[in-house]
């Protein structure tokens, strides 16, 4: 299962990541971090969808996301 | 900081050990973090990042030796590539770029780009143009867009008072000494891919002694264009690019450069 | 460069000759009449030598190429004259604020402006006070012979070095052009080690070094300003001056470089007719030699300071013997060639002046 | 001159540019050196970078030299005209002049102030084939009229001013120098 | 401009409307921290004002737009803060040579090099000494308040013209940033025969005029420099400070611009408790008010110049009073922001100290 | 000082009262004296004189106030178009023109030159590019050629250290601001007739205010090429024009210009 | 403090960047300034140009102002956690701060050596319809603390501080400083 | 008759006035001026051949030329 990880303390809501993800997951949370920027998140419940494009990580400004993909094709997992 | 690994999973994309893990203090969605990024990510696939000296810019970007841990030294505004000359003829045998804004490079140091293109410097340029002094609050520069408002231009660019945009990836395309003059944009994944590329080209460019490299690169600054980072992206597509294409103006990496 | 070898050449060349015996292996210049011989003979020599010679854009471009190869711990140079030295004083101040060492030759001609090309001692005020912005100080060397301008040269890259900190050598329009014979010195052998703990090579396994001005976190500018200015009182103790017949001397004139040794000729003149005066002849125009001339003003001496300008050095000199004596002064105006003969009146006069 | 006192002796060279006064300049300051004197010598350093005239003070001294810039000096090799207009007023009385009669009127060197030495150099040079070594015959009187240096030293000096691909030139050189101390005496 | 109208604005705002109230015509400007309120202020205003504002492409540039307005006998304006005004020395230095009036204004950042963007007084040498090549002076005033950055704006383009000669407005960050009641004065009708008989504006009929500073001929650039050095003299009459409880004082605070005002708070806090102390703030650096030092220094006052750099003023200070009396030093770093309470100490210690 | 006219003839080239009366101080066979030969008969015939302000460059040509009886200002070293700026907005009624040689415009000046153009500053810039610095004694220049033995390269000029030369009336001709660029010689009558047509359509494009007029004059420095005059006027022919092509690189004078 | 002796105030007033502090300085600055007092304002000028907190300096007084800069100043308004930190201790023995309890602790204030108001400002703003009027909430609260300058020269001086196109907020912004001030009794 | 003037005072001898007359009559005196320059002239017996094209005016650096058309076509005088 492939899946990403915002580190929140680094994400500054600019919401460019939301904008470049295939399957839609990625959007605004309500939680502000300590510099007072609104994070972006997936939701659990969206998880399992996560493609591992590295599409949300290559357009992110601030390196706040991680990506690991499954090591077996997509449905494998 | 990121969960751990689980079996069977591969890391897909991460942070390379060479830029820092640290906030950066861009604005949300200024590209200079994704231009950071490329870069890092280029030093490292190459095995140049121990060899690098770094030739930092006044702009926006005047930290960037806290976000890239390379050797690094500090240009007076306008002058990194005399600067990057100076370290090149000084130390050959290293890996010399600058990084720089398009108030620094097509402005005041408009002399120092295109006659250390035109000498054929081996170093690498990469060029941040988001149209707009950024560090300083906004002016307009020598990019900025026809229409386009800024403080020093408050009812926006005026061809006939300020002249056109200036087209700096064309210019030292024409000019002998380079090797490689391309131009890319950091507003979308396509198109980041082709920056990373581009990148890439004018590296190797150096690191085979070819001659001198250079990569614009159109960067949002969301901040002075006063618009959300999602909105300055789209400007780049519907503004910038129609205006300044992207595309390789000049590419002699294949013919043995200009020696 | 065979040992300790006699030549006989210009002021220019001896320090193109000094630069290449300090095993300088960089150069940037751009032309301007008088110094064009130091990049025309650099142009070869250094490539010979196996360093390098660039030609920049301009001198703004030439002295950036210098903060970028002092950065990397190489010995390297620029040369110019006046209006080009103006040009360099933001890269000086970057150097002096970011510890770059490095050389700068100014072969000082007449302005203001575009001025003319004879020499002039104009520039006083801009080499020792910093033409460029903010606190900072270069060391200052006035050579007065040709030998000088090849000794001081090597000498320059010496204590750039030591301190890490922008040196330079203040010649005019009279020392680059005459010829005397020089004593050349084996070259040096520069230390691989010089600058290994600061020079930027690529971080290797350490960690990144940056050379950089900009200090912006709270009290980080102020601390760099605290460090430098305990480095330039450092300095102190690489003052140099010459001093002539001065023991039984009434009367003390000051002068640097060029119009040094043309006072002296006309003291010698003076001393044959039975007047006692000397010459004191600051080699170094920073540090000042205020010590030694303090101790002259305590003696009772009274003090002419001559420069080939409408006084910048009289400054330096009132301030070193304040309190204890003053010091007039006499100014031939850049434009005019100075000759002994012109001296001789103002010192006389000088010298019945009450102390 | 003799011998055993202090040396010292400053000398002014002019002439049109073509001339090559800075020549026998560098050419006297290189044999004072190798006679072991102080020598120094600057051309003169004015606004005019093409054509026009041309001029260098040279000094040899057993001392140690003050100012390279001498305004009226102990001795002059004048080449031309306006050389002799410029000069001749400035020499030290009894001052020493090597006035080149072959392109000024003898009448207008000035012989009771100062010693003018009226060498007839273009003339000689042509004589010995070549015209263009009218400055060495200058020299040569120069040297015989001050015996400030040997000329045998200017002799061997010969080849410190003259580059090696025109090393063949050298006895005719040589040979002008003496013609002109012949001319001198 | 209403008559008298009173706003409430920034420094570097007060600078821009001195400007227009002068008259002044063109503005070339370049981006530079902290001083950029005056460009991007200029370049709705002026254009308004029926006026020509120019982001030129560097402050090279920018200086030579101004060189080229000024010999048209325009009124015309540069601003920019320290690293930029160091790219302007060459300029500056042929304005000076041509004697073309121009008005420089450095709000005055932390160096060298980079430094920061905070205050700092690190520029005194450069301005007042003349960062530029050869002997010239500008004359510079130092506002210290935001009502005398206005007024003194004004008033440099009328001793730009008054003497020809380039005129730099000296401030820095605090004086730029910080806001202050200010009564504009009526917008000056600049005579439309200023310059009439120096400026360029095609020959017409008459002779052609040439506006330069390169002078070969046989004794020119030295009668030039002679023509300039009695204009400097005559400037003798514009000097300008503020002297402030100086009439009983033992010691005689010497600080000029926004470190004058901070001191004038140290010193009423001193008063009060009993302290004979009072302030002399230089409100023209060039002219420096010698005389009037040297009048306090003849009544056997004490003095301790306070300057944000590492000691610079204090040169002119000494200079001023020399034989008479001697001045104490007290600096603060450029890099650290001064408060009065930072002064105190230092005065009550130059107070103790023995004359 | 020329013979008296006779009766039946009329008088079919003297010099325009505009130029001085007075020998230049050029070497023989320089081609400074016909550029400004060329700009006084123009400035005549377009009734031009009375208005003109001239700005100076540094170089051989520094004494050009000697030689055309203009309004004029001298430039620091390279920075004659932001002086002419700077005289042009003062005083947009007058004409104004720069005129510059290779180590002047190209070199040091790259950044005043390329911002004048390209902000469409209403001046004129005569550009005498003789490859080589001649008045501080014949140093390098961005212009001169490959393999061309100047007192600073004293080999030749090398592509590979010291890059191409640069080809100045293309570069502006690229620039927005631009309205006519073109380059001519001074080497032959023909090309001679071409340059002034061309320096004419770079003056009338400040005249009728449409924007920034550039001619770039290939011409000999027959002193620092340490050849004869005619030998030099031969150099243009068989090794300049071939490198530095003549022709018009940009023309919009017919279409408004920039306006 | 009394009507009729020399009045000076100097006040330091600090928040986030978004809390609008330097507008209420420039209000209180205006206030002053239309109350015939002198004042000075200045801006913190640090390094950071974007982000994080801001704080100016204002000075009111009747006789002429030395230094804008003021280390320890008499009275301070804290908007936030920071800010408390950073200014409580270099506030003058029994100076006044208004500090905002909404977003600050109330046992954090010093209520001994120095004199501390208390007031929501958030929560007061909030009830009035606009949390971002807190700054005006907490202004309000100051003048009332101080008496430095009336109310109404406060509410009179809005204009010169809103720009025209904002005006209909005004009002609302009336509301706010009278609350605070109210909120401050 | 068409003809031309050297001002032998402003002449520097750079020949290039040689190179260009369409009638080669334009040659190098054997005299020097003042400033030491060979100067060009037209020879006594060439001088009616001159076309008055200007040419040599035309490259003249110098304007050491002047230049006389005759009226009249060029048989005519
Ligand atoms: C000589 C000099 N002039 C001006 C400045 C002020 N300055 C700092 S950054 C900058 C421009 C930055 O714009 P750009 O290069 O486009 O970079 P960005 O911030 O947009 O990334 C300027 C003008 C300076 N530091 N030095
Ligand atoms: C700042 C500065 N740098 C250098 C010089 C010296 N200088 C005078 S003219 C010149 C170059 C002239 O070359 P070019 O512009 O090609 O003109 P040319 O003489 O060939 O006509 C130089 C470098 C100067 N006067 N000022
Ligand atoms: S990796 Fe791709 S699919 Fe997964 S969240 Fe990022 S953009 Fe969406
Ligand atoms: S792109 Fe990065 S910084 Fe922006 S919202 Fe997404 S995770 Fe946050
Ligand atoms: S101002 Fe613009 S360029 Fe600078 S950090 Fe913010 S978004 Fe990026
Ligand atoms: S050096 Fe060259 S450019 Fe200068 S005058 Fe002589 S020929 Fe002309
Ligand atoms: S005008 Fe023509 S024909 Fe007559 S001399 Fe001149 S070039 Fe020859
Ligand atoms: S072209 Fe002119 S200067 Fe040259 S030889 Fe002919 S007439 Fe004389
Ligand atoms: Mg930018
Ligand atoms: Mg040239």
């Amino acid at each position: 299962m492939s899946r990403i990880a915002i580190d929140e303390a680094r994400c500054k809501g600019c919401l460019l990541c939301t904008t470049v993800c295939p399957v839609g997951i990625l959007v605004q949370s309500p939680r502000f971090n300590q510099q007072g920027y609104k994070v972006a998140e997936v939701r659990p419940e969206d998880r399992d969808k996560c493609t591992g494009c590295t599409s949300c990580a290559l357009i992110c400004p601030d390196l706040a996301i991680t990506v690991w993909r499954s090591k077996k094709p997509k449905g494998g997992a | 900081m990121s969960p751990a690994a689980v079996k069977d999973e591969i890391l897909a994309f991460d942070r390379p050990e060479v830029v820092a893990d640290r906030a950066t203090h861009y604005c949300p969605g200024c590209h200079h973090g994704v231009a950071h990024r490329l870069v890092g990510e280029l030093l490292t696939e190459m095995g140049l990042v121990d060899k690098t000296i770094m030739v930092t810019a006044i702009g926006c970007s005047v930290f960037l030796y806290n976000y890239l841990l390379l050797d690094a030294v500090e240009a007076p505004h306008g002058r990194a590539p005399a600067v990057a000359t100076g370290v090149k003829r000084s130390r050959p045998d290293n890996f010399v770029f600058t990084y720089q804004g398009d108030g620094d490079l097509a402005s005041i140091g408009l002399a120092e780009i295109v006659h250390c293109a035109n000498r054929g410097e081996r170093v690498s340029v990469v060029f941040v143009n988001n149209t707009v002094y950024g560090m300083t609050g906004g002016q307009m520069a020598p990019t900025t867009l026809i229409g386009q408002k800024t403080t020093t231009c408050p009812g926006g660019r005026c061809r006939e008072r300020e002249g056109m945009p200036i087209k700096m990836a064309e210019i030292i395309g024409g000019l002998g000494g380079t090797v490689f003059a391309a131009r890319a944009a950091l507003n979308n994944v396509k198109n980041i891919r082709q920056a990373k590329k581009f990148l890439k080209t004018a590296f190797e460019v150096q690191t085979k002694g070819l001659g001198f490299g250079f990569v614009e690169l159109l960067s949002a600054c969301p901040t002075n264009w006063k618009m959300s980072p999602v909105k300055a992206n789209q400007r780049i597509e519907t503004e910038m690019i129609p205006y300044f294409p992207l595309g390789i103006f000049k590419d002699l990496s294949g013919e043995g450069g200009v020696c | 460069m065979a040992k300790n070898k006699r030549v006989f050449i210009k002021g220019n060349e001896a320090v193109a000759y000094g630069a290449l015996a300090a095993g300088c292996r960089c150069f940037f210049g751009y032309p301007i009449t008088p110094q064009n011989d130091i990049p025309e003979f650099m142009s070869k020599a250094i490539v010979d030598a196996g360093g390098e010679f660039v030609q920049a854009e301009s001198e703004v471009a030439a002295a950036n190429m210098l903060l970028g190869a002092g950065a990397c711990g190489i010995r390297a140079m620029t040369s110019s004259s006046s209006p080009g030295v103006s040009l360099k004083q933001e890269a000086i101040s970057y150097m002096a604020g970011s510890e770059i060492p490095a050389v700068i030759v100014n072969m000082n001609r007449g302005g203001p402006g575009l001025g003319d090309i004879g020499p002039s001692q104009g520039d006083y005020y801009q080499s020792t006070r910093g033409g460029g912005h903010g606190d900072y100080r270069t060391l200052v060397l006035a050579p007065g012979t040709v030998q000088e301008a090849y000794d001081l040269t090597v000498k320059a890259f010496d204590l750039a070095f030591k301190y890490r900190n922008p040196v330079l050598v203040l010649g005019d329009a009279i020392l680059g052009q005459m010829k005397e014979p020089v004593t050349l010195t084996p070259t040096a052998k520069v230390p691989a080690s010089e600058g290994k703990a600061w020079r930027l090579e690529g971080k290797g396994k350490r960690k990144p070094r940056i050379i950089k001005s900009l200090f912006l976190e709270d009290g980080a500018l102020a601390a760099q300003n605290r460090h430098l200015e305990a480095k330039y009182a450092s300095m102190a103790g690489e003052v140099a001056c010459e001093q002539f017949q001065l023991k039984d001397a009434d009367l003390v004139v000051v002068a640097y470089g060029s119009i040094g040794r043309i006072a002296k000729t006309a003291i010698r003149k003076l001393r044959a007719k039975g007047k006692k005066v000397g010459l004191f002849r600051p080699i170094t125009l920073y540090p000042f030699p205020d010590a030694a001339l303090a101790k002259l003003a305590k003696a009772g001496k009274k003090f002419l300071t001559i420069e080939h300008n409408l006084g910048q050095m009289v400054d330096d000199v009132r301030l070193a013997i304040r309190g204890l004596a003053d010091s007039a002064f006499f100014g031939v105006y850049p434009g005019d060639m100075p000759a002994p003969e012109d001296f001789e009146e103002p010192i006389v006069k000088a010298l019945r002046r009450k102390a | 001159m003799a011998a055993k006192k202090p040396k010292h002796l400053d000398v002014i060279i002019a002439g049109f540019g073509g001339q090559g006064v800075l020549l026998i300049g560098n050419l006297l300051a290189y044999a004072g050196m190798n006679a072991g004197l102080n020598v120094t010598y600057i051309p003169v350093y004015g606004a005019e970078m093409r054509g026009g005239t041309a001029n260098c003070t040279v000094i040899l001294s057993s001392e140690d030299i003050g100012s390279p810039i001498v305004h009226r000096p102990q001795s002059a090799i004048i080449m031309n005209r306006p050389s002799l207009d410029k000069f001749q007023p400035r020499l030290l009385d009894k001052g020493v002049q090597i006035v080149n009669s072959s392109l000024i009127e003898p009448r207008l060197a000035d012989t009771k102030r100062v010693k003018s030495v009226l060498v007839p150099c273009n003339g000689i040079a042509d004589k010995l084939g070549n015209s263009r070594m009218a400055n060495m015959v200058a020299l040569g009187a120069f040297v015989a009229a001050t015996q400030i240096v040997p000329l045998a030293a200017v002799i061997k000096s010969l080849e410190n001013v003259i580059s090696a691909s025109y090393k063949d030139l050298i006895p005719k050189n040589a040979q002008a120098l003496e013609a002109g101390a012949a001319a001198a005496q």
